[in-house]
């Protein structure tokens, strides 16, 4: 395979791998070339007119305009190509994610913590199925992280007070290094993991084996009624807090008129922010949870709250 | 001698320390420069050592983040970023433009100064225990996180770059108002140009790194958030502030060294820089559209998608009058009548290095790619190759070239030969591998990595001994011209310039009378085959 | 000495200023919705353009002053322009 | 260098020098631009995420300190322009008052500026200090605050090293009004208008927002 006879490269293992390896062979030999001919012409106009060595030089001041013209709009003509070529690859990196399957992943100093819907948790490794996208949900609970797979040629920023959607997919089973890109701190170099690329058979046996206690949603659940959420939000409150059944997914009309969509974000920011954005005709009265729940409680509790949408209010 | 030369006009420390002479500006710039080019290079040769081996052996991985980030910081400000323009520039524009001095030598002086104190600002959080973020400063590690001494180093960074503004200010006005009669614009040296453009930059690009680092101190000091996503601030915001400047900056430490290659070239090859308007103009594209690239670090960030593709037209775009350089300086070559003295050697390296520097950089504009690369050694290897290969080869080709008309005295061309040999070697031995590291998904900043990375490691911490080495030879051969090196005459290399038209050294006003410009830059006799004098 | 009178033009140029004050504060407090704040950053940027053509004399400047003065003006307008639209379009969390 | 020149051996003549010296100003000046654009862009960027509290916390601000003061900076930059005029003219000691009037104009600047942060103070909006505003804009507001006393800070240290620097080209003045010094006032004029020009752009995003609402 041609991939395969680029030096010192490793074939991606993601359905766009592939093009990620094209493009990077068609750079090596675009710029082979340039710096071939280069060193070329630097060696053949060394020895050629060496001091001394006699040859004719006349007639060196000739016009050189038409030169000029030339290599630049080449060179521009090539540069926009690769650009536009790198650039189709890279919306197909980022696409907006497919994948049923979702996965949270939380990045704190100095580790992966990730967590399967079915409430399976683990950490500094990530099992997935192969030919099945995954919709990777990252959130950082203190520094900027970045989460880089090389062999899948796949990398994104995490950055803390947001969280990121990113689809990976593999294509091939096997092991793969999970790297920590961004400078994180002291053990920055040791924040690294393995992905776990699994058969779908395989992967569905490794979920059941890991007999996960609670689903994260229950798990959300108890939180819920541990953090005292429900003493609010709970069917039989006397506070006159919104109601959470059938929230996630709904537009939701804010105490300054505008209107958002009851999201991840929202919810997590109500969580952490909850004078940020309130609900028309509710009273600012909930306590910040800032500092009190940790980036994997909170996205237990979203979980939660989204399983609640399916229930009627 | 009619006239003493302004080294010997006097001796006493006072006439060093509050000169106003560019000359003896240039000279101390010098003397501190080398300090931390030391400082920042024995921490490189640390981490070099450090990461021959896959484990932690030497040092912690705390004491591992405070050597790079020592490194870094002081090369980039403390080194590269004054290197040419204070010390050649300083010494040679106003020779080459036929004035007395800068427009504002007390400027001049107090820019010294201010560098000097910014150096030991941050030379004192250094030894105070260090600063453990990167030469970024990302948010919000800096600001909550890191238990080091950030407030005082960018402190210290914050005074340096009053420093470069100032020599910025100074060199503009200078070009614009201090040319000899009949030095117009198209007649200066590329040289001038392409100090001209770096002052453009750091002139308009360092007032945003002050505010951002003021920024940043405030955050940390008083607690309160700029770049907090706790009360909806956005660390983004910071790396688009810093880039905006640190971006430029990268061209703040290239286009000097540019400028030095046009001279070289020119010399060496007895002819004048072909397509001299396009060149000149180059800089100052490059100067201008190198604002508009800074997002290229932030591919992989979130920042937006239409940001991204921005960015990345954007700086394939700044690499079309680079190309354009590159193939002039080829050009210049061709039926020239070429003499390889060392600082040719350098200028020969530095179009291979720069080139290679140059090509990686589009790899790392093209966006796809860049996901897999960035952060990684791939471009730890590709800033290398511009800053080491390109930068760093032209100031000592330059340092070689200008020598005797600083000193007055020649050096060993044997000995420059050698060292510019191994530098090239030693560097490519350095920094080549480091691009297969980042190829095979190294990421940077790693103090333990993964075993099967090390085969390339162990080469590249080889071929770093050979450049530290290589690197300390100049010491020798130039310290030993400095007192028994023969007299230079006032013009070794027949060049036309007008710094050459002056004696070596030159006296403290520089010309004995105003020299007129009658004539374009680079009219080298052509009937010149005499072998070089110190040859 | 006591012969000297503020040139006229410099007068002038202060009870504009002044005038164009009054007016910013006024106009703030009419409810224009989102153009209120459009309103203001023009008549700010007339007072400043005041400013540097009459008190800062770059009226009766050659162009080579000018340039130095726009290039400031044309930089800022670069890091506003390509740094917010990162923040503007970027696509909801 | 030669005595009795007047002026530095790099120059051809005074006027030489002077105009060199324009020049400089006014790369200074964009450096200056600059140094307020990151501010300026830090504000836009948290303005657009959060419209509604930078509105809200822009009521909080001192409108009328803020008004007095854009006036008062108006006319002193009036006063130093009229300053220049008359000691080209010759005017020596009108010049000399002039400064005088706009050095207390910005003296009188600065002190209000003082009173209205020992305001803000006691209305608990220092970020890092005090700091309590109604929710639910209280996150937005504090960014406002934040950048608000940064960017006025760093406006009122220009205020300072203007005010000096009139200080003491009005007392050399006293002596002599050479061709010298007359360079010398043209160069801090253009300084004190420009800190004057910044002053009504911050004024603008400052004070005028949300003014309309609530």
């Amino acid at each position: 395979m041609w991939r395969e006879w680029i030096p010192f490269w490793k074939p991606g293992l993601s359905p766009y791998g592939g093009d990620v390896d094209l493009l990077f062979a068609g750079l090596l030999l675009a710029s082979s070339l340039v710096l071939g001919l280069l060193i070329f012409l630097l060696l053949l106009f060394c020895v050629r007119y060496r001091a001394g060595n006699p040859v004719d030089r006349g007639n060196h001041d000739s016009k050189s305009w038409h030169w000029e013209v030339g290599w630049t709009s080449a060179s521009l003509v090539i540069f926009l190509l690769l650009f536009v070529w790198g650039a189709s690859v890279f919306l197909e990196i980022y696409r907006t994610p497919q994948g049923e399957l979702s996965v949270f992943v939380v990045a704190k100093q100095w580790m992966w913590k990730v967590q399967h819907t079915g409430g399976q948790a683990e950490i500094n490794s990530l099992h997935m199925p192969v030919h099945r996208p995954m919709r990777l949900v990252m959130a950082s609970q203190d520094v900027i992280h970045s989460f880089f797979v090389p062999a899948l040629r796949l990398k994104h920023d995490v950055v803390p007070g947001r969280y990121q959607s990113l689809e990976i997919e593999a294509v091939t089973a096997g092991h793969y290094h999970l790297f920590c890109a961004e400078y994180c701190g002291t053990d920055h170099s040791g924040m690294i993991g393995e992905i776990v690329a699994m058969e779908p058979a395989d992967y569905a046996k490794w979920l059941n084996d890991q007999a996960p206690a609670n689903s994260l949603a229950r798990e959300g659940g108890a939180l819920f009624r541990e953090f005292g959420c429900s003493g609010c939000h709970g069917a039989n409150s006397s506070v006159h807090a919104p109601p959470l059944e059938g929230l996630y997914g709904k537009p939701v009309p804010l105490a300054d008129g505008s209107i958002v969509t009851a999201d991840d974000k929202y919810i997590r920011d109500s969580i952490l922010l909850p004078r940020s954005q309130v609900a028309a005709g509710y009273q600012p009265l909930m306590p910040s949870f800032e500092g009190k729940v940790s980036e994997d409680q909170l996205l237990r509790l979203v979980v939660y709250i989204k399983s609640l949408a399916d229930h009627a209010p | 001698m009619t006239e003493p030369d302004y080294l010997n006009s006097s001796y006493t420390l006072r006439s060093w320390f509050l000169t106003t002479d560019h000359k003896r500006i240039a000279i101390l710039y010098f003397a501190s420069l080398i300090a931390f080019f030391f400082i920042g290079g024995a921490a490189a040769t640390a981490i070099r050592i450090e990461l021959a081996t896959p484990q932690a052996d030497l040092v912690s991985s705390d004491t591992y983040n405070r050597l790079f980030t020592m490194h870094g910081v002081i090369m980039v400000w403390f080194f590269l970023i004054p290197s040419i323009p204070n010390t050649l520039g300083n010494f040679i524009v106003p020779l080459m433009i036929g004035a007395r001095d800068l427009a504002f030598p007390r400027l001049n002086l107090l820019s010294w100064y201010l560098f000097v104190a910014g150096g030991c600002v941050t030379l004192f959080a250094i030894v105070a225990g260090g600063i453990d973020t990167g030469w970024t400063f990302y948010t919000p590690f800096s600001t909550l996180y890191s238990n080091s001494y950030v407030i005082i180093a960018v402190t210290g960074i914050f005074i340096a770059g009053f420093s470069s503004i100032l020599t910025g200010l100074n060199f503009i006005v200078t070009i614009h108002r201090l040319r000899a009669p009949g030095l117009t614009w198209y007649r200066l040296p590329l040289f001038v140009w392409s100090l001209y453009a770096t002052s453009v930059i750091l002139v308009l690009a360092t007032p945003v790194l002050a505010i951002t680092l003021v920024l940043l101190a405030t955050e940390r000091f008083f607690g309160v958030g700029i770049f907090d996503p706790k009360i909806g601030g956005d660390p983004l915001l910071f790396q688009h502030l810093f880039w905006f400047y640190s971006h430029p900056a990268v061209y703040i430490m290239i286009l000097p060294g540019m400028g030095v290659v046009n001279e070289l070239i020119s010399c060496f090859s007895r002819k004048p820089v072909f397509g001299y308007k396009f060149v000149a103009w180059a800089s100052l594209a490059i100067a201008a559209v190198g604002f508009l690239v800074w997002g290229h670090h932030m591919f992989v960030s979130g920042q937006s998608l239409l940001a991204s593709l921005v960015f990345s037209f954007m700086s394939f775009i700044v690499a079309v009058p680079s190309a354009i350089k590159v193939f002039n300086w080829t050009a210049t070559l061709h039926k020239g009548s070429l003499r390889f003295d060392a600082p040719m050697l350098y200028a020969l390296g530095f179009l291979g290095l720069f080139t290679i520097g140059g090509l990686t950089g589009l790899f790392l504009a093209c966006l796809a790619f860049d996901v897999h690369a960035t952060d990684t050694y791939f471009v730890v290897a590709h800033f290398h190759y511009i800053m080491v290969g390109g930068m760093v080869t032209a100031y000592f080709g330059g340092l070689h070239y200008w020598w005797p008309k600083i000193t007055g005295r020649l050096y060993s061309e044997y000995w420059a030969r050698t060292a510019a040999v191994l530098i090239f070697f030693g560097f490519n031995l350095t920094f080549f591998p480091q691009f297969v590291l980042g190829a095979e998904g190294m990421p940077r900043r790693y103090h333990v990595y993964p075993p099967e990375f090390q085969v390339w490691n162990v080469l590249s911490s080889g071929g770093a001994t050979i450049l530290a080495a290589a690197y300390l030879l100049p010491m020798f051969y130039l310290g030993y011209s400095l007192f028994f090196g023969s007299r230079a005459p006032a013009n070794p290399w027949d060049a036309p310039g007008l710094e050459w038209q002056t004696s070596s050294p030159p006296p403290e006003l520089n010309f004995e009378s105003q020299p007129v410009v009658t004539r374009a830059p680079y009219q080298y006799r052509t009937d010149f085959t005499a072998e070089p004098q110190n040859a | 000495m006591m012969g000297w009178r503020p040139p006229l033009v410099l007068v002038a140029s202060w009870l504009g200023l002044l005038a164009l004050l009054a007016l910013t504060v006024t106009l703030a407090y009419l409810p224009f919705g989102s153009l209120n704040s459009t309103v203001a950053i023009v008549i700010a940027a007339i007072k400043a353009a005041i400013i540097a053509a009459f008190f800062m004399e770059l009226w009766d400047r050659g162009p080579r002053l000018l340039i130095f003065a726009g290039a400031g003006l044309f930089w800022l307008g670069l890091l506003l322009w390509l740094g917010l639209m990162d923040f503007i379009t970027r696509a909801p969390a | 260098m030669p005595e009795g020149r007047g002026f530095a051996p790099q120059y051809a003549s005074v006027q030489h020098r002077d105009e060199a010296a324009e020049i400089g100003i006014w790369v200074f000046l964009a450096t200056e631009l600059l140094l307020f654009g990151g501010l300026l862009f830090a504000y836009f960027v948290y303005r657009h995420a959060n419209p509604a509290a930078f509105a809200a916390a822009s009521r909080h601000t001192d409108i009328v300190i803020g008004t007095a003061n854009t006036a008062i900076l108006l006319t002193s930059s009036f006063l130093v322009a009229c300053a220049v005029d008359a000691l080209q003219a010759g005017a020596r000691r009108i010049c000399i008052m002039l400064l005088i009037g706009a050095m207390l104009l910005g003296l009188l600047f600065l002190s209000l500026k003082a009173t209205e942060y020992a305001g803000e103070y006691h209305e608990h909006l220092v970020p890092g200090i005090n700091f309590s505003f109604a929710p639910p804009l209280a996150d937005g507001a504090e960014l406002f605050f934040t950048i608000y006393f940064v960017a006025t800070s760093i406006h009122a240290i220009h205020m300072m090293i203007g005010i000096a620097v009139l200080a003491a080209l009005a007392i050399m003045l006293r002596r002599t009004a050479s061709t010298r010094l007359c360079a010398a006032l043209r160069t801090a004029a253009l300084y004190w208008h420009f800190v004057d020009a910044i002053w009504i752009v911050l004024f603008a995003l400052i004070y005028l927002p949300g003014r309309s609402g609530a």
